[in-house]
């Protein structure tokens, strides 16, 4: 899937310098390529398109959750809760879906309580000082046990069509999840590199002091991060809850640690707000692309769990290695 | 105050303030949560009183201590601003290789050998990816949760090994004096810790490392070599648990340690040890284990739908560093 | 540069002993889901779809998500077989309502489809192999009534809350309990079809309830967690499984476990290969593959002692019959 | 530093200053930080402040920028009462501070860093229009003589680089009055020049700054007016004409301090304690020969950027070297700091935070960092013998805490620096590598680091210094070593050694 070049008002040449600067570590690069070929010369089912479209649509979910945790982990960082408030959404959207019988007061309800759980774990971390890692620890087991205690359980069926569309309908031709996924990371571009508050972002993991000093509310855009983390949990739901036409109070558990991973290995790292948003897209391929490669080839499923970790610390060896070097 | 070289006066404050300014950070911290320990106790036992029996309590200890075993080789790999995500998946590959090896040989030495020698040679793998290929520690250890799942399950391909001699299992589920015998171990190992940690030189170094890892390599402490030592007994702890789940659960299967991961880190947290390094204590990861095994054993006793017990867990773990930050003093990482 | 061409070689080596295991037999390829790599059970179902495949000469490959029971991954899996176009698949879906989209998508690929062990809710399929939940819950709860005779305090151990197997079978426990006015219901709680889950849950337990006589598990693994338990805790009670495991029959000849519901995986793997196989030879299959609800207790465990891997497939004809 | 080619320019004397800060106090828990200050700052005049470190030179600053709000006093722009009670305030009158830890964003580019917070606006709302950001950048940064490519990410940027984009911040402001905070703490000589050379510029556009320095010679070569803080206190302002180094610095200290320190000097040096021979390393450095023996203090000068430091860790194992050897004590060290204290050697970093001290942890704990393996050989980890070892330490070393207890952190700076240099006592090195000790300490303090250094060298150890005083290598070297860009530029005797040579030596020919 070509990674849309559109870029807003910026000149072609400082987004490729951008690459070039901050795009120094390419170890999803790398690993994509090597895993295309290596699966493309094994299986000849993997090139097609079919089977491509497939791994991206697939990817969707975890792309629209990858995207606003690259901006938390930018801000030195973490969303634990990210996988359990996509569960809790998806029960919400799913529940509020069969009352009303449409989508988009349930997509309404959906975004509202992601934005919620935002809030909380940017007025945890932003105004009561609590480390990230801690308090999306704590509001992981809040969204949890909600998701449970909302269904006890059982799973929400009944979905209407309308929802549905969502994962099976096309547009020209192109499944609609793709055309999500790609505004939307069209949007988070726009908005890391082209407004304030991305510009805000940098400066979070970079040097909040400076912000604050510069006259802004830092308080306001660190909290704000957390809540776009939420939101886009709520809008991923649509998505997934579109996918299994159901909402089931463990469907997205553990995907946060995914998400991670893809945004580690896209290169945005952990201190001094440095991040690389494409990154982020081509470390959530590489995940898609190996599990999808490994389901091709029929690998043992055992393989296929070590082949994630593997997976994830070869990428990270590359950047150390070329980290080291450069 | 000026910088003036006069040594100041001795804290002036008088009476029990006094003596409270002077105790150090971490047994403040200490004491704060024995404080809440014994109100959690105080209102379990007004709430239900099947709490406050010896065969609850000693029921509480026993699971209490596979969290503490877990809880304190992760203790000292936070004390290093680390993280260690592998430990479930840890257990879940030491137990079965033991698993087999005790049903394959027999013998039990050779079992309880196997799994605490593979939980060790996996915590110093991930030392080794941590300081040799300098992998940020989230990402390696999960990298390595993944290998060591798929491992496992490849290893066991979804059987279950079960029924083990009285002997082995004697270490899980058998009792001395009327004690469970993981109480034992748990006394034990919180003996080693403590000792190790407040009362050897690499504890001290290893509470350095954690402060400032730049200032101790740069005062000839080595760094690296007390990271893998840092990883390698997490390791090696897991690998212990996963012998007294094996002889408590009298079984082994691909996923048995899938859900402990999370709440030992919790464990850590809530018993004051700090993310940033440098500050916490092997006290305080027992204390935080004894109150996340309370909370759970009081909901369940009290019949509250389990549904309620992750919503529980969570608010504990961001109270618990909240009010660390309120009375740590000033220490604004 | 040298780097690169160092990954590649790692990762073809990686995949290539994988994948080499599945092409060794010819005929006709079949695609087996299962929903995890842990549960006895559905190891015992693979190991059924191996020997009748290998009976058939056709050839299987397995599905088994990494996440265990992960929905979004099984979905995912279904996708990709399909651009693989295999001749049949042999379904057990993670949750049969979430996988009903998955199902329709088989279905539009045109491969036909045997749903084995857990019903899905809509979809059409060649055949359904199983067993009836809702009888062995039945059949094993009288079981239990009829050894406390009908008097006593017993506890319901529930398996994953919102899965069919599980409604049924407690379905089926209460259905039983309510035919005997003595037997009195103290508590029933939800242990995941985990072990470890099992025990804590039960442990807790007999801390609030001290007279407690019965336990009805609603899998094998949980009967086990609650043996452990009440070992632990140095008490007696009469317990209850289902699913038939190698570890419930060395029970029940233990004299631990009272009985366990024959739900026998290896049997499901055989018949649900044997029926799409069948199907693609266009031989004569039944649509609906009911097992009896057999109870295994201390008088007739001997058939089932022998270990899973041994075993091999009953021919079609004798198969039918029971 | 020699009087640069700057005309000691005596500024039209305007009656009412731009700015007028009356009465000023501010208290922070248990501390007057600042007491009833007053300060008048006048457009087109450079305001030298001087002060000892606590004397409220830093608080006095927050105040201006609106970091902190002052607990009581008023401000007068051009006679007429104004409030500065938050950043927003301070941006409005267009007063800018640049500090020591520059306020940048690595990973944003230099337009972008200029306009954090003020960025023009682009088409649709939030977006920032960067062409136009790009151009006013290049305007700015051409009106002070920057070349600088306003699309380079900061990270990319040189110390010397960074400043000037602070600066040029601060002018995008539209700035009427900056705060320099010891601007020419890290330059080379010539970035010096041209900061100096930019200071003219501002004062003919009329901006009235603040400077703060700990360097005489730059307060008389660039100061219109001095101001004189001492704990929290104005002691004084003089004309740069009416008065001498020794005054201003009486005033700040409030006792008469000698400030030449004077040191009878090594007559009879000891066999050899360090001796580099053609040592290269990737960091930069070139062929290093240089020998240190015992009983001497030898200086290592040159400008910011010559590869002191790099020689230092190099020594010390901290960086691996490419060819050539190090010997310490007459044995050859190739492994890491490890082995090099094991050698006795020790090293006073640069950083004191970042690279010396353990912060969160005790005194005591610090003390015997580098001394657990000698004080504890079996292991077993005694704290009496911890506690013994640190009260020690404290009384030789009169350094001014409330007990071994307290956390490092809440000392001041040269106590903090007694405490690493307490470290390797404790580990009885005998070759001693101090990475400018007497940074960000003030006049007092440093007194007492230079007679503990002594007390060192009498007791038969040897010392490397690395300074940017040169002054402090002067008075206080035996002989010393000058870099320049990498490579050892030359030796100066006793007898050779002074200011200017030093400086000819080091400075950047051609």
């Amino acid at each position: 899937m070509a990674e849309p070049l559109l870029n807003l008002s910026a000149g072609a040449d400082t987004w490729l310098r951008r690459v070039r600067t901050s795009g120094s570590s390419s170890g999803a690069l790398m690993t994509l390529i090597g895993l295309c070929v290596v699966f493309s010369w094994i299986t000849d089912t993997f090139l097609t398109s079919a089977n491509l479209v497939n791994i991206a649509t697939q990817s969707t979910v975890l792309l629209l959750i990858a995207l606003p945790m690259t901006l938390i982990i930018m801000t030195e960082g973490l969303d634990l809760s990210i996988g359990a408030v996509l569960t809790v959404t998806n029960v919400v959207l799913a529940m509020v879906a069969v009352q009303t019988g449409g989508v988009w007061w349930a997509l309404l309800a959906a975004l509202s309580v992601g934005a919620v759980f935002g809030l909380v774990n940017g007025s945890l971390v932003a105004r009561l000082g609590i480390p990230p890692f801690v308090a999306t620890l704590g509001t992981l087991g809040v969204a949890q046990g909600l998701a449970l205690v909302l269904t006890d359980g059982q799973s929400v069926v009944g979905i209407p069509e309308s929802v549905q569309y969502f994962y099976s309908g096309t547009l020209a031709g192109v499944p609609l999840p793709l055309w999500i996924a790609a505004l939307t990371y069209l949007v988070f571009h726009g908005v890391l590199y082209h407004t304030r508050f991305g510009a805000y972002i940098f400066a979070l993991g970079g040097n909040r002091e400076a912000l604050s000093l510069a006259g802004v509310r830092t308080q306001v855009y660190w909290i704000a991060v957390y809540i776009v983390g939420g939101v886009m949990a709520g809008l991923a739901a649509l998505v997934l809850t579109a996918r299994i036409s159901s909402g089931h109070p463990t469907a997205a558990l553990g995907m946060e640690f995914d998400a991670i991973a893809a945004v580690a290995l896209g290169g945005t790292s952990f201190e001094k707000g440095k991040g690389w948003l494409l990154g982020t897209l081509l470390g959530v391929l590489a995940v898609g692309v190996m599990r999808n490669g490994l389901n091709q080839v029929g690998v043992n499923s055992a393989v296929q769990v070590s082949a994630i970790g593997f997976l994830v610390i070869f990428a990270l060896m590359i950047d150390a290695y070329r980290g080291r070097r450069a | 105050m000026s910088d003036s070289l006069r040594p100041s006066a001795i804290n002036s404050q008088q009476g029990p303030a006094a003596l409270w300014g002077a105790l150090p950070d971490s047994m403040q911290s200490v004491a704060l949560r024995l404080a809440a320990l014994a109100i959690l106790c105080l209102l379990l036992s007004l709430a239900s009183e099947a709490f406050f029996t010896t065969s609850n309590i000693l029921n509480v200890l026993r699971q209490a201590a596979l969290l503490f075993l877990l809880a304190s080789g992760l203790t000292l790999v936070i004390l290093t601003a680390g993280l260690d995500l592998s430990v479930g998946a840890n257990v879940a590959l030491s137990a079965c290789l033991a698993a087999t090896l005790i049903k394959g040989t027999g013998s039990i030495a050779i079992g309880v050998v196997a799994g605490l020698s593979s939980g060790l040679l996996i915590g110093i793998a991930n030392g080794l990816l941590i300081t040799w290929v300098r992998i940020p520690p989230f990402i390696a250890t999960y990298g390595m949760l993944w290998i060591l799942h798929g491992i496992t399950y490849w290893f066991m391909k979804g059987e279950t090994i079960h029924g083990f001699p009285p002997a082995f299992r004697a270490i899980g589920s058998g009792y001395w004096l009327g004690i469970p015998v993981p109480v034992y171990l748990m006394g034990v190992f919180l003996l080693i810790g403590l000792v190790f940690a407040q009362r050897t030189r690499w504890g001290q170094e290893i509470y350095a490392v954690g402060a400032n890892p730049e200032a101790a390599r740069l005062s000839g402490v080595p760094v690296k070599s007390r990271l893998v030592l840092v990883y390698a007994v997490s390791g090696a702890m897991a690998g212990l648990a996963s012998l007294i789940f094996l002889a408590r659960l009298n079984s082994a299967e691909g996923d048995i340690g899938e859900s402990l991961t999370l709440p030992a880190i919790a464990a850590v947290l809530i018993g004051g040890t700090s993310l940033f390094g440098g500050v916490g204590s092997m006290l305080g990861t027992l204390i935080g284990a004894l109150i996340l095994t309370l909370v759970l054993n009081g909901m369940n006793l009290l019949a509250i739908n389990a549904n309620w017990q992750p919503v529980v867990t969570g608010v504990i773990v961001v109270l618990a560093v909240f009010f660390d930050n309120l009375t740590r003093k000033g220490d604004k990482r | 540069m040298k780097m690169k061409t160092w990954i590649y070689s790692a990762m073809a080596v990686v995949v290539s002993c994988g994948s080499a295991s599945s092409f060794a037999q010819s005929g006709e390829r079949v695609a087996v889901f299962t929903k995890n790599q842990t549960n006895p059970f559905f190891q015992a179902f693979r190991l059924g779809a191996d020997s009748a495949a290998k009976q058939m000469n056709a050839q299987v490959i397995h599905y088994v998500p990494t996440k265990p029971d992960s929905i979004p991954e099984q979905m995912s899996q279904v996708e990709d077989v399909i651009v693989k176009k295999p001749n049949a698949i042999v379904f057990t879906p993670v949750d049969y309502k979430a996988l009903v989209p998955a199902v329709s998508k088989m279905n539009a690929a045109k491969i036909p489809v045997v749903n084995a062990t857990d019903r899905s809710e809509s979809g059409n399929f060649v055949a359904f192999v199983g067993a009836s939940d809702y009888k062995l819950g039945l059949e094993t709860g009288n079981t239990l009534v009829r050894a406390l005779n009908g008097k006593g305090n017993l506890v319901i151990i529930e398996g994953v809350k919102g899965t069919l197997t599980n409604s049924d079978r407690v379905r089926g426990f209460n259905d039983a309990i309510k035919q005997a006015p003595g037997i009195k219901i103290l508590a029933s709680q939800p242990g995941n079809y985990q072990r470890l889950q099992a025990l804590q849950v039960m442990e807790n337990l007999l801390q609030s309830h001290p007279q407690l006589d019965g336990v009805l598990a609603a899998n094998d693994a949980m009967a086990s967690g609650a043996i452990e338990a009440l070992e632990g805790a140095n008490r007696k009670a009469l317990v209850i499984g289902i699913n038939g495991t190698k570890e419930a029959v060395d029970a029940i000849k233990a004299g631990k476990l009272l009985a366990t519901g024959d739900y026998n995986g290896f049997l499901q793997g055989c018949i649900a290969m044997m029926t799409a196989i069948r199907d693609l030879r266009k031989l004569p299959i039944q649509k609906e593959v009911i097992f009896p609800a057999m109870v295994i207790d201390k008088s007739n465990y001997q058939p089932f002692d022998t270990p899973v891997e041994s075993r091999s497939c009953p021919k079609w004809e004798d198969a039918i019959k029971s | 530093m020699q009087n640069t080619s700057l005309p000691l320019s005596t500024s039209p004397l305007e009656e009412t200053p731009l700015l007028e800060l009356r009465g000023i106090s501010k208290h922070f828990t248990g501390v007057q930080a600042l007491d009833d200050v007053s300060i008048q700052l006048y457009a087109g005049e450079v305001h030298m402040l001087l002060g000892e470190n606590g004397a409220g030179k830093s608080t006095l600053m927050k105040i201006l920028c609106g970091a902190y709000r002052a607990d009581a006093g008023d401000f007068y722009w051009q006679g007429k009462p104004v409030r500065i009670e938050g950043p927003a305030d301070a941006q409005r009158l267009g007063i800018a501070v640049i500090f020591q830890e520059f306020t940048l964003v690595p990973h944003l580019s230099v337009a972008q860093n200029i306009f954090l917070g003020r960025e023009p606006r682009g088409r649709f709302p939030g977006t920032v229009n960067h062409g136009e950001m790009r151009r006013r950048a290049q305007e700015i940064m051409g009106q002070l003589g920057m070349s600088l490519d306003p699309d380079t990410e900061v990270a990319q940027l040189g110390v010397a680089q960074q400043q000037l984009v602070e600066i040029a911040k601060a002018m995008s402001q539209h700035a009427r009055i900056l705060v320099l905070d010891e601007p020419t703490a890290s330059l080379s000589d010539n970035e010096t020049e041209k900061l100096f050379r930019m200071i003219g510029q501002l004062k003919q556009q009329g901006v009235a700054m603040v400077y703060i320095s700990h360097r005489m010679a730059e307060v008389f070569s660039m100061g219109d007016r001095i101001t004189v803080l001492r704990d929290g206190k104005w002691v004084g302002s003089r004309m740069p004409g009416d008065s001498d180094p020794d005054q201003l610095v009486s005033l700040m200290v409030g006792r008469k301090v000698d400030m030449t320190y004077a040191r009878e000097h090594c007559k009879a040096p000891g066999e050899v304690a360090l001796r580099l021979q053609g040592v290269t390393a990737r960091t930069g450095i070139h062929d290093i020969h240089l020998e240190v023996r015992a009983g001497e203090i030898v200086g290592l000068a040159g400008l910011v950027g010559s590869g002191r430091t790099e020689v230092a860790r190099s020594i010390f194992g901290a960086d691996p070297i490419e060819s050539g050897r190090v010997e310490i004590l007459g044995r050859l060290q190739s492994g890491g700091p490890i082995m090099a204290r094991r050698l006795g050697a020790a090293l006073i970093p640069e950083s004191r935070k970042s690279q010396g001290l353990a912060l969160i942890r005790s005194v005591s704990e610090n003390l015997v960092l580098a001394s657990l393996a000698r004080l504890f050989p079996r292991g077993w980890f005694v704290p009496a013998r911890q506690s013994q070892e640190s009260l020690q330490l404290i009384e030789r070393l009169r350094i001014a805490t409330t007990g071994p207890q307290q956390l490092v952190q809440f000392l001041s700076g040269g106590n903090q620096q007694k405490v690493v240099i307490g470290k390797w006592l404790s580990a009885q090195s005998s070759l001693f590598i101090f990475d400018e000790p007497t940074r960000g300490i003030d006049v007092g303090a440093k007194a007492e680091i230079f007679a503990l250094i002594d007390g060192l060298v009498k007791k038969g150890a040897a010392v490397l210094m690395i300074s940017s005083e040169l002054s402090e290598i002067v008075h206080v070297c035996d002989r010393t070593y000058v870099m320049r860009e990498g490579r050892i530029a030359g030796h100066l005797n006793r007898e050779q050694m002074s200011e200017e040579a030093i400086l000819t030596l080091g400075m950047h020919h051609g």
